[in-house]
């Protein structure tokens, strides 16, 4: 350790041991109180937001707020350690797949390939861009550094295939317009008719159907039915139906989320996973 | 006709629809096709607002700040607005600063659109215009609050690291006052920082050009007075090149979207006429 | 509003409805146990999973796009029912993630479930995976599941965004009976347009109480809808009050609403 | 000649072109192509989130700060981390389910700064949607002020129907046998469906937008068939 001494490691160490200590400990406890123990760690999780939030902060701070950071930051840390958990299962998924010579095996390949090609030189782009990883043929082609090799993942591959997997939801909007826009009952009547309304309000065609009503009068006051401008009512309709409806539904949202957050800190929640016995 | 065909009307093949999907989307690429434009209230009035701002001749020293939220990903949208509003800054010899708190922005921002047009109108970097550059997204806020009472202090330095004081356009630009007009091009949700930490009594005017899924949210700020123009998406871009007759690649893009739009709402009345002649046929059958 | 302090009615107002909510929970738990009414699109699960098993095809299940947060538990749960049923019908399940920490908890979600249903043996590694962290590439990879393995009914509860009706349309056409649910009301639309029954809003919330008649879940579930009646009157007092306001200028009774709106006011 | 063949081998651009091609493909029969680079796709994603998973969160935050900075208790974050993988083992598993469950804690923490934030406001901005229940005095000179008048209050009581049928929609714990509460929830149940549908048309341009530009990037960017 740069800048450290035998000291520091000797810190590290009983770091260390003190924390695999209390979780010997935890795992020595009695089985039947194993639900507590979880009950009672996940009440301390949330405790610290719930305190922050209703300690009063008279200068908009109080003795709680400053450890936020370091809160959210061992959150943070302590959660990145779970990737493993992911790139563990989807390897394991494709390495299998390879070892059997299941159908499709080649894909797996290339899954893996480019994987450790984008964690390679990923990171050497972090710590030395500027090092060579393909050297130069003479007369076929240049050489090429991490950062180049970086940029060809980043930029040519993974920012373009996201795009354009985005972009494949224009095809699949259209498909789902013409099956779905059907005058088949009341409700699927009520979401078509409000889509076209919107949909011609929005482009030049539409609004060319209804700019012969001008805006303003002669005498250069406001034209009352400008309102009936094809582009007005679809704003209106946005605005004076979409809003309100908005509003009911967060209302039934939150509290769900309030009373889900609730049941979850309080340990009461029940199904499968919290009903096991441990 | 028969029932068959009518059930056809309401089972085309969705390759079919994706194939003359794809082909309205890219003709217009390649051909104008020269539909008219009617401009939106919301277009008009960002329009407006700037040529007001432009005929003010207490303006001529002061800054329109050019503010990019967007990246590559939103390009489709934000850049041909950000091109549209650029060109008339410059048809109208407004002097402007452009500041992003995204990325990638800058880049693309600096390159597609300002460094063409600059050389297109003869604008000359430090003169006419500015780079403020990229600040991280966790200091945007104290930026924009910063801004308010002293420009130069919180921006410092240009995007090439030279200080900003050394440029003739930002000699007289020192506090909010100096601002003629703040212009927001953003995908995300910027707005609210804007206006409530640094306009003042809806001044200076602050304009507003998101991606259209998000326009629907501003309308009440639209109606308050907050927002004084917007530009809805790629309409907006069309719309506005329109309006300063200098019609490029935004009208092309919002003249495929007409006919995208016109193509998805034949193909409902289509769905809609086989649905209700299958459903006659049947019922003829039937009795 | 950061703290608490800030605006003490609001807060206190948080804790009652906390206490309502927990008060009906405790109730319940003692043997109330309330009824809720019908949600349509939930009855479906059951016959979706059925009628895979009849087709020899598995059932697809996605809890969103976002991390461990409660939506996402919330999804896991509502699957761990899903899960239950098809252990029951001896068919097979396949789960995709896009955080880590989700399948850990997935998994052990799953494997909990089909051990409820008395088939154990069915669970097998695999069964969910994890795809990667980003969004669109997390969308190819579920178009791609759903296609190669002729997905018969399809599953989408959680938080999720755009790649919403890549889901749902690519689901749609491999031919798969698709039940969904997200708090993100901009998709709703797109999956009502896409998937065979859809729960709305916060039907989200009370599917798990509605499949397992939980006491403690239907308990919650009724302590909310008191809460929904307790800040629509709220608001109808407010309502009242403003509009009064604008027809009495000055005078007490004008003082009394202004002091009834401002306490009601939340910054 | 070969100046154009060398911009369409950039293997930036060909990657990029090649790619976003094969993706596309889907929409028409999933292929071997899509195949490809859904592989490639996926593999790319996964060492990008094993990258930035390092240097967004390890390195500055727990690496820097153990090895430069001198805060050794970082070191008792990796026992706590270490206990996810117990998910693997029969004997440890229930310690999986203790970091999961401070996550659960976590997560639940927030809802009450959450609720009082984000929601509150919104229930009050529901007292006045359109500032005021009872429309402002006319502005003198208004020929068409009557008609503005009626449209606010309508547009209120409009505004203020559609909360109301949509909370009640949305209560489960009473049986709608009720007259009035079924049809109001069954009104509430409509305007939901009408509100979707402007949901839906709103947002097609963006969609349609994203789609464009992709095509933009195939015929300018890569082909330079088309003069922007």
């Amino acid at each position: 350790m740069p800048g450290h001494g035998a000291a520091y490691f000797g810190k590290l160490a009983f770091g260390l041991v003190v924390m695999f200590a209390i979780l010997a400990g935890l795992q020595a406890a009695p089985r039947r109180s194993r639900k507590i123990i979880i009950a009672f760690f996940t009440f301390l999780g949330g405790l610290y937001f719930a305190l922050e939030f209703f300690y009063p902060a008279p200068s908009g701070e109080n003795f709680l707020t400053g450890y936020q950071p370091l809160v959210a930051g061992l959150g943070a840390v302590i959660g990145s350690f779970a990737i493993g958990l992911g790139v563990f299962s989807l390897v394991q998924l494709h390495l299998r797949t390879l070892s059997r010579l299941r159908p499709g095996w080649g894909y797996s390949i290339v899954l893996l390939v480019s994987f450790v090609a984008m964690t390679v030189f990923g990171l050497m782009n972090e710590y030395s861009p500027n090092a060579t990883v393909i050297p130069t043929v003479g007369g076929l082609w240049q050489s090429q550094n991490a950062h180049g090799m970086f940029r060809f993942l980043f930029s040519g591959g993974l920012s373009n295939l996201g795009s354009a997997t985005f972009s494949i939801i224009a095809f699949y909007i259209a498909s789902a317009a013409y099956r779905a826009f059907r005058l088949r009952s009341i409700e699927a009547t009520l979401l078509m008719a409000a889509a076209l309304i919107v949909m011609v309000g929005s482009v030049s065609f539409g609004t060319a159907l209804t700019a012969g009503i001008h805006p303003k009068l002669t005498d250069g006051s406001e034209n009352p039915w400008a309102n009936l401008r094809i582009e007005n009512i679809a704003q209106w309709l946005l605005m004076e139906v979409n809003t309100p409806a908005q509003r009911g539904i967060l209302f039934g949202l939150t509290l769900g989320l309030l009373a889900t957050s609730l049941r979850y800190w309080l340990s009461l929640e029940r199904g499968a996973y919290f009903d096991k016995e441990l | 006709m028969n029932s068959t065909l009518w059930n056809r009307l309401q089972t085309i093949d969705r390759r079919i629809i994706y194939a003359v999907l794809l082909l309205f989307i890219i003709i217009p690429l390649f051909i104008d096709i020269p539909l008219p434009t009617y401009p939106s209230k919301q277009s008009q009035d960002f329009y407006d607002t700037l040529e007001k701002v432009a005929a003010d001749k207490g303006n001529a020293n002061k800054i329109v700040i050019v503010n990019g939220m967007w990246s590559p990903s939103t390009r489709g949208e934000n850049q041909w607005q950000a091109e549209a509003l650029i060109t008339h800054l410059m048809q109208k010899h407004l002097h402007f600063a452009t500041l992003t708190f995204d990325t990638q922005n800058d880049t693309v921002m600096q390159t597609s659109v300002v460094e063409p047009l600059a050389k297109k109108y003869g604008y000359v970097y430090g003169r006419d215009y500015v780079n403020w550059g990229y600040r991280p997204n966790a200091v945007y806020v104290i930026t924009i609050k910063g801004l308010v009472t002293n420009i130069p202090g919180t921006i410092k330095k240009d995007a090439h690291g030279t200080p900003i004081t050394s440029f003739a356009v930002m000699k007289n630009v020192k506090t909010r006052s100096d601002v003629a007009a703040v212009v927001d091009i953003t995908p995300v949700e910027s707005t609210e920082t804007w206006l409530g930490l640094f306009e003042q009594n809806n001044s200076p005017p602050y304009l507003f050009a998101p991606t259209a899924v998000m326009a629907p949210t501003y309308y009440p700020y639209l109606d308050s007075g907050q927002i004084q123009g917007m530009l809805t998406g790629i309409k907006g871009a069309g719309d506005y090149e329109g309006l300063l007759h200098t019609k490029s690649f935004g009208s092309r893009i919002a003249s495929a979207l007409s006919l995208v739009y016109a193509l998805i709402i034949l193909l409902v009345i289509i769905g809609n006429v086989g649905h209700f002649a299958t459903r006659a046929a049947k019922r003829r059958e039937a009795s | 509003m950061q703290h608490a302090s800030e605006n003490w009615w609001v807060s206190g107002l948080v804790v009652l409805l906390s206490l309502i909510i927990i008060g009906k929970v405790l109730s319940a738990q003692r043997g109330r146990v309330p009824f809720i009414r019908r949600i349509p699109g939930l009855n479906a699960i059951d016959e979706a999973v059925g009628r895979a098993t009849e087709m020899g095809r598995p059932v697809m299940m996605v809890p969103g796009i976002s991390g461990l947060d409660v939506v996402t538990l919330q999804a896991l749960s509502i699957f761990s029912y899903v899960a239950r049923a098809v252990a029951r019908f001896g068919n097979k399940s396949i789960m995709a993630t896009i955080d880590p920490i989700v399948t850990g908890v997935a998994e052990e979600t799953l494997r909990d479930a089909y051990a409820d249903a008395g088939r154990p043996e069915l669970f097998e590694e695999g069964d969910v995976r994890y795809l990667t962290g980003q969004q669109f590439a997390f969308a190819t990879g579920v178009a791609g599941i759903l296609i190669r393995e002729k997905v018969a009914a399809s599953f989408l509860f959680g938080a999720f965004y755009a790649e919403s009706l890549i889901f749902a349309e690519v689901g749609q056409q491999v031919g798969a009976i698709q039940v969904a649910g997200t708090t993100q009301t901009n998709q709703i639309p797109f999956l009502i347009a896409a998937c065979d029954y859809v729960v709305i809003g916060d039907e989200f919330y009370a599917a798990s109480a509605y499949l397992s008649r939980d006491p403690t879940l239907l308990g919650s579930i009724v302590g909310q809808d008191y809460c929904k009646l307790l800040l629509l009157g709220i608001i109808l007092i407010g309502i009242i009050s403003t509009s009064l306001l604008t027809l009495i200028h000055g005078g007490p009774v004008a003082h009394l609403l202004h002091t009834l709106v401002d306490f009601l006011k939340v910054k | 000649m070969t100046e154009y063949l060398k911009h369409l081998l950039d293997p930036v651009l060909l990657f990029g072109a090649l790619g976003t091609i094969a993706i596309l493909s889907l929409v028409f029969k999933e292929n071997r192509f899509y195949r490809l680079f859904e592989h490639i796709f996926l593999g790319l994603a996964l060492g990008y989130d094993l990258e930035l998973t390092w240097t967004t969160v390890l390195k500055p935050q727990f690496w820097d700060a153990m090895v430069h900075d001198g805060q050794w208790a970082w070191i008792m974050a990796v026992p706590v981390g270490l206990m996810f993988y117990g998910v693997y083992t029969q004997r440890f598993a229930w310690m999986s389910r203790l970091v999961f469950g401070i996550f659960f804690g976590l997560a639940a923490g927030t809802a009450f700064q959450d609720f009082s934030a984000r929601f509150m406001p919104q229930v009050t901005r529901s007292f006045a949607p359109n500032k005021s229940l009872i429309p402002p005095p006319p502005t003198p000179g208004d020929p068409h002020a009557l008609l503005h008048q009626v449209s606010f209050v309508l547009n209120n009581f409009l505004f203020l129907g559609i909360v109301v049928c949509v909370l009640v929609y949305f209560l489960f714990a009473f049986e709608q046998k009720n007259r009035a509460v079924l049809r109001t929830a069954q009104l509430g149940r409509w305007v939901l469906m009408f509100s979707f549908g402007a949901i839906f048309g709103s947002t097609i341009m963006t969609r349609m937008a994203l789609l464009i530009d992709r095509m933009y990037f195939i015929f300018h960017d890569w082909l330079r068939l088309v003069k922007g």
